[in-house]
């Protein structure tokens, strides 16, 4: 799979630059998680970036792109602004969900980037219900759905397939198999542990990509797009990969070997693709190290727009409960505010 | 105006919205070749098309994972879950997705979802088949949730539900779908949310019943004022969320008394929460405690004998009524 | 499949009485409901006689047997007294589950029936646990789960497939295909219409058995069961079947045709097999019949047992609720007993 | 007695009943090599061995069932859900299957599971990840319901909960992992279902805390006494269901008035279901209405800023609590 040919020169270099600053957001969200400027959890992408870069690059603009709570990189390939992701990371009104959503749950409407989503599993539904809206309205538009190889244990996931095959929806699902769901490890979890088939008793034919290297991946996933939007039949993809970090910031990472690590490290998606891109030609060493100084400029100016945004509002608080109207003006509530009961938002 | 079962006056507002709104569609299992396991998108099929009208899976949380899913991208899915049974499968994409996620994406986007479904005992159908869970719904920010006991207001808010662009709790009764009432024509009738409705005015004692109870608490009623001269106010709320409480409050000044009456489970029920409010917001406006009759604190049994000692009748409420006057008026009587 | 040679005379004479009890009784069932004497839903099993009697043949008194709110026959067939099934139907203290389940939720511990449950999908997991505990105690038992074709779109079955074969339990699933979930069928509902390969994405592997002749549903059960039992491996064995009657009594059965209907009819597994046996000079008219006419009778005694039995007393509402010890001695309630809290069931 | 953290506590019940009885398992997402995700777990794997600790898949719903099924034959298993969050997705087994299958098969069987998992905010982890949900499960009848707020009634707690026949919910609270307490040592202590702790004596006001509340009451407390000379009672209920009405009343006969403090939401709460019990059994003991300080009518946000405004901390307890005195107290003091 490493020998497809490479894309137009203008195209990898894009490859490698968004892979790049997805790897250097990621170490900077991690380096503030310590500071204490991000909450929660933080599950970082690092060693990833292939599959998401490779993926996001097979979709069409308004195609719909679905993930994980692990998709700050998902969020940054499909073109959000690196500051408002970083922001919403701290948590403040300029992020991405105005600080409401955090690290798990990214989104952005304007770029058709539909989350960033906390349930595992849970977003394979929300992913078929995208496919049926394009094709409610006839357009052909297709939805892309990644998950983890732990999340193909849950009952959406056979529930969803059926469905979308059986309805002939335009959506591909990618399962990442970064080989380990939190600290349990693929066989450990699934007694298929050859994921591309796992969609087949449902009427889903399987596809397996090299989720490490970025042409591999952006092949597959654009040949199951074509699949999806032409023929309308939804196509599951295994893309193989592996994180370098722990689950989340917080993991001894007690369950895999430092050995493993190692030997999947070597195959790193930025430093094989960027050395490939070099020995093709199409960059030298001096433009190579242009563009990692250039993610950590976009990156240092990310966190200083961050750092600037304000926090959101006390005020603020009750906004987006409800759409409000005419027929919903407001609600009771008894809360934090005082003993009693209050009114919610009202629009007199 | 025309004289229809509730279960046509649903079926009337699904065509009518189907009919005035293309991004309206309806998806449940068995609701198109079958029309429905109570036949209220009966005709429907034949009339919009496999499109609209979509028979689905035995998947209860995936079909409303995929109704969110759809909500957000600009269709108006009107689910019917077979039963309120079933939900609970369904309960981690109503809550995480359809409640939250306009929240939790700072207000990007919106969820105009409305699931359908009868609740309630009465047909003998056991443990797994013979929930109330209003209690379950009106606990979450986020939904809206609608409790019909009539055939005009199941039309009416109906209407309002899919019109409206949160994601509504739509929980119709089992025992309800033959009933008759009286219902506009005027395609454009509907019923707002939040408005609680006067059954019967009274100036003794206030009595609230939701969903089928408002019809129990008004048979009640009638026999308070004829056996024992207590005349009752009888308050359906109609919706949980919003909740009328003005209404509520504005009657319990008057009468000082108040009585609510569920078919669900008592702890943590729609009494209880109802209760809370009342004498936080009408303390001094009480003359006794506010009184619950509910279903059994325990699962609901098959055999007919114990089924309908299980949920609210006439006789309880009236019971529960006079305890709130103490000896007096029933001394007064009797 | 038809034509695998006759089990010993005895065995075969059994077949056939139970098969007939089970349809006399249902067809009695319904009678009953007819008159009111028998509330809630009603799911016959006429049609479906020869799955569920080579299935329970196929099992040792102490392996496990678990089912749906379809599931009369299968009571019947593990020896559960008939009076005491229709006395459950008519809500009796004398039923089987005191009259608190009803017709889709029988259970009878003492033959290992473990329900008669009337959530679609909800007994797999089951099923699961009951493997677990044989496997954990170190028994040889093993648990036999026959479910619905709607009921494989339910995600329990995609979980509970999985986690069965990842951990080795001795379960077979039988996947009842009768050709519809309620109204809708098979192709309108599953994606994958060879129900017998829906497992395999899983790592449960699929058989098939023709479900309308005991012995090729006793044969194939037999050997999933000795899979199950001594390879420690789950399967999923499809039965191919057809319900005579309605999904449950009130059913206009718009969703099919009369002539599909009458198509099946002609291998109901009653006649086909009384004739077989008749033919092969196992039995001659005359046995047959009596047969029949035992099974009537039984029936008949069945009712008046179940009419003679007592309804429920008031007072027994709130027995088991829970178990009550020291611990649990009793809880508030606020119920129909009146305004205020009442005490629940008390020790005391 | 030793001092030991909550989560040290919760090990040492789980290791104690692993080893005196060999039916009780332990099953749930990474609880073996991983030690749990909050790491309550820790070290039992080599202890007792992949058999009696068991890693699952991420499957909610069938392990819940899994553990129905094999306690209805005859196993003890405790599971540990990950977070209450997920707890959603296993509502289905938990109310249809291991609440009523002993009542709806005629006690046949019964259900010796306990279910355990954390819930609460404070840790920023946003809307899908910070839910209390003490009143979804206070609502059912066939389960038993603890939420213990110290390290000994964790373990006592829990210790009953394996020993109980019947279903047990059992809520920690992700805050409370880390806190300190004292613990006997004995094998066989145990804490009784069905019993109110009563953290602090005190006769003007009786403060209702659930959970990690029960603390923030207490803290409170010290302060109403300080500040405002209010000596307040402060009440732990431990379990939800059985629920120790009695101590509660007899304080609130005493106290003539009280406050609910919970984390979940407002409508359909605990704070709900104990102020309508409170009202019905002690109205005439009422100087005032019941006060609830409740987590706020909206999802959980994930800013910092507005996760702390969104449950309860001692201000809104004094405040709440202030309110029932009127302007009398307030004025005395201020
Ligand atoms: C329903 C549910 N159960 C459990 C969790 C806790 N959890 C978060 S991530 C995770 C592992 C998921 O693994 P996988 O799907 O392989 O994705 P990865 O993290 O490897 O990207 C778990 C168990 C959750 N968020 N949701
Ligand atoms: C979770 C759930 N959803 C819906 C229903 C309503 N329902 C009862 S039976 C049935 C059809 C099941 O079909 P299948 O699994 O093929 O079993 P069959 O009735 O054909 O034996 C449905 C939809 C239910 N009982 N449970
Ligand atoms: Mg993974
Ligand atoms: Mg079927």
């Amino acid at each position: 799979m490493a020998d497809r040919p490479l894309p137009p020169p203008e195209t990898a270099v894009e490859w490698l630059e968004s892979m790049t600053l997805i790897r250097r957001f990621e170490e900077r969200a991690g380096e503030q998680y310590t500071r204490a400027k991000v909450g929660g959890f933080l599950h970082l992408a690092i060693g990833e970036e292939a599959t998401i870069v490779g993926a996001v690059a097979a979709l069409r603009p308004t195609d719909y792109m679905i993930a994980t709570y692990r998709s700050h990189g998902q969020a940054l390939a499909r073109g959000s602004e690196p500051g408002r992701v970083m922001a919403e990371l701290f948590g403040r009104v300029d992020g991405l969900c105005r600080g409401r959503g955090g690290s798990m749950h990214m989104f952005d409407l304007e770029r058709r980037f539909m989350g960033g989503f906390g349930i595992v599993g849970g977003n394979l539904p929300l992913a078929a219900g995208f496919g049926l809206t394009s094709d409610y309205l006839g357009s052909d538009d297709a939805t892309l759905c990644q998950f983890g190889d732990g999340a193909s244990n849950q009952g959406t996931f056979g529930e969803t397939l059926n469905l979308a095959a059986l309805w002939s929806l335009p959506v591909v699902f990618m399962v990442t198999n970064n080989q380990f769901g939190m600290g349990t490890s693929l066989e450990r979890h699934s007694a298929q542990t050859n994921l591309q088939t796992k969609g087949e008793g449902f009427g889903v034919p399987g596809m397996q990509c090299d989720g490490m290297d970025v042409i591999d991946t952006w092949a597959v996933t654009s040949e199951a797009m074509r699949i999806a939007r032409e023929e309308r039949q939804p196509v599951l993809v295994e893309a193989l990969n592996y994180r370098f970090r722990g689950h989340s910031i917080a993991d001894p990472e007690d369950y895999r070997s430092e050995d493993e690590v190692l030997e999947w490290s070597k195959r790193d998606p930025l430093v094989t693709f960027g050395d490939r891109l070099v020995a093709e030609g199409i960059l030298n060493d001096e433009q190579r190290e242009a563009i990692d100084l250039q993610a950590i400029e976009t990156v240092d100016a990310a966190v200083a727009f961050a750092d600037a945004s304000p926090e959101p509002e006390p005020s603020s608080l009750y906004d987006d409960v409800y759409v409000l109207s005419d027929q919903v003006r407001g609600w009771y509530s008894a809360d934090h505010r005082g003993a009693g009961v209050q009114k919610g938002e009202d629009l007199s | 105006m025309a004289e229809m079962r509730y279960r046509e006056a649903l079926n009337q507002a699904l065509a009518e919205e189907l009919e005035r709104d293309p991004n309206v569609y309806l998806m449940g299992q068995d609701i198109s070749v079958f029309g429905g396991a109570f036949k209220v998108t009966e005709g429907l099929m034949d009339r919009f098309g496999e499109k609209r009208i979509r028979d689905t899976p035995i998947s209860e949380n995936t079909i409303v994972g995929l109704g969110v899913g759809s909500a957000m991208t600009g269709l108006r899915p009107v689910i019917e879950l077979m039963t309120i049974n079933f939900s609970l499968l369904a309960l981690d994409q109503i809550i995480n997705h359809a409640a939250h996620v306009r929240y939790m994406f700072g207000g990007q986007v919106s969820v105009p979802l409305v699931v359908r479904m009868p609740q309630g005992a009465g047909h003998q159908l056991g443990p797994t088949h013979s929930h109330s869970f209003e209690a379950l719904y009106l606990h979450v920010p986020g939904l809206l949730v609608a409790v019909p006991s009539t055939a005009t207001d199941a039309k009416g808010l109906l209407k309002t539900a899919i019109r409206d662009d949160n994601p509504v709790i739509f929980i119709e009764h089992e025992t309800l779908y033959g009933q008759r009432g009286e219902v506009p024509d005027d395609p454009d009738f509907t019923v707002p949310f939040g408005l609680a409705a006067i059954r019967r005015a009274g100036s003794d004692v206030t009595i609230i019943g939701i969903s089928r109870m408002a019809q129990t608490a008004e048979r009640a009623a009638e026999q308070l004022a004829a056996d024992h001269g207590i005349e009752a106010e009888v308050i359906d709320p109609r919706t949980l969320r919003p909740l009328d409480l003005d209404t509520i409050l504005e009657s319990v000044a008057k009468t000082n008394r108040c009585v609510i009456v569920e078919e669900g489970w008592p702890h943590g029920g729609v009494g209880a929460n109802l209760a809370a409010l009342i004498q936080e917001q009408g303390f001094d406006d009480l003359d006794a405690p506010v009184g619950r009759v509910t279903g059994v604190d325990a699962p609901m049994p098959y055999a007919k004998s114990l089924e309908q000692i299980s949920f609210p009748h006439e006789e309880q409420v009236i019971e529960a009524t006079l305890a709130l006057f103490g000896d007096r008026k029933r001394a007064s009587r009797g």
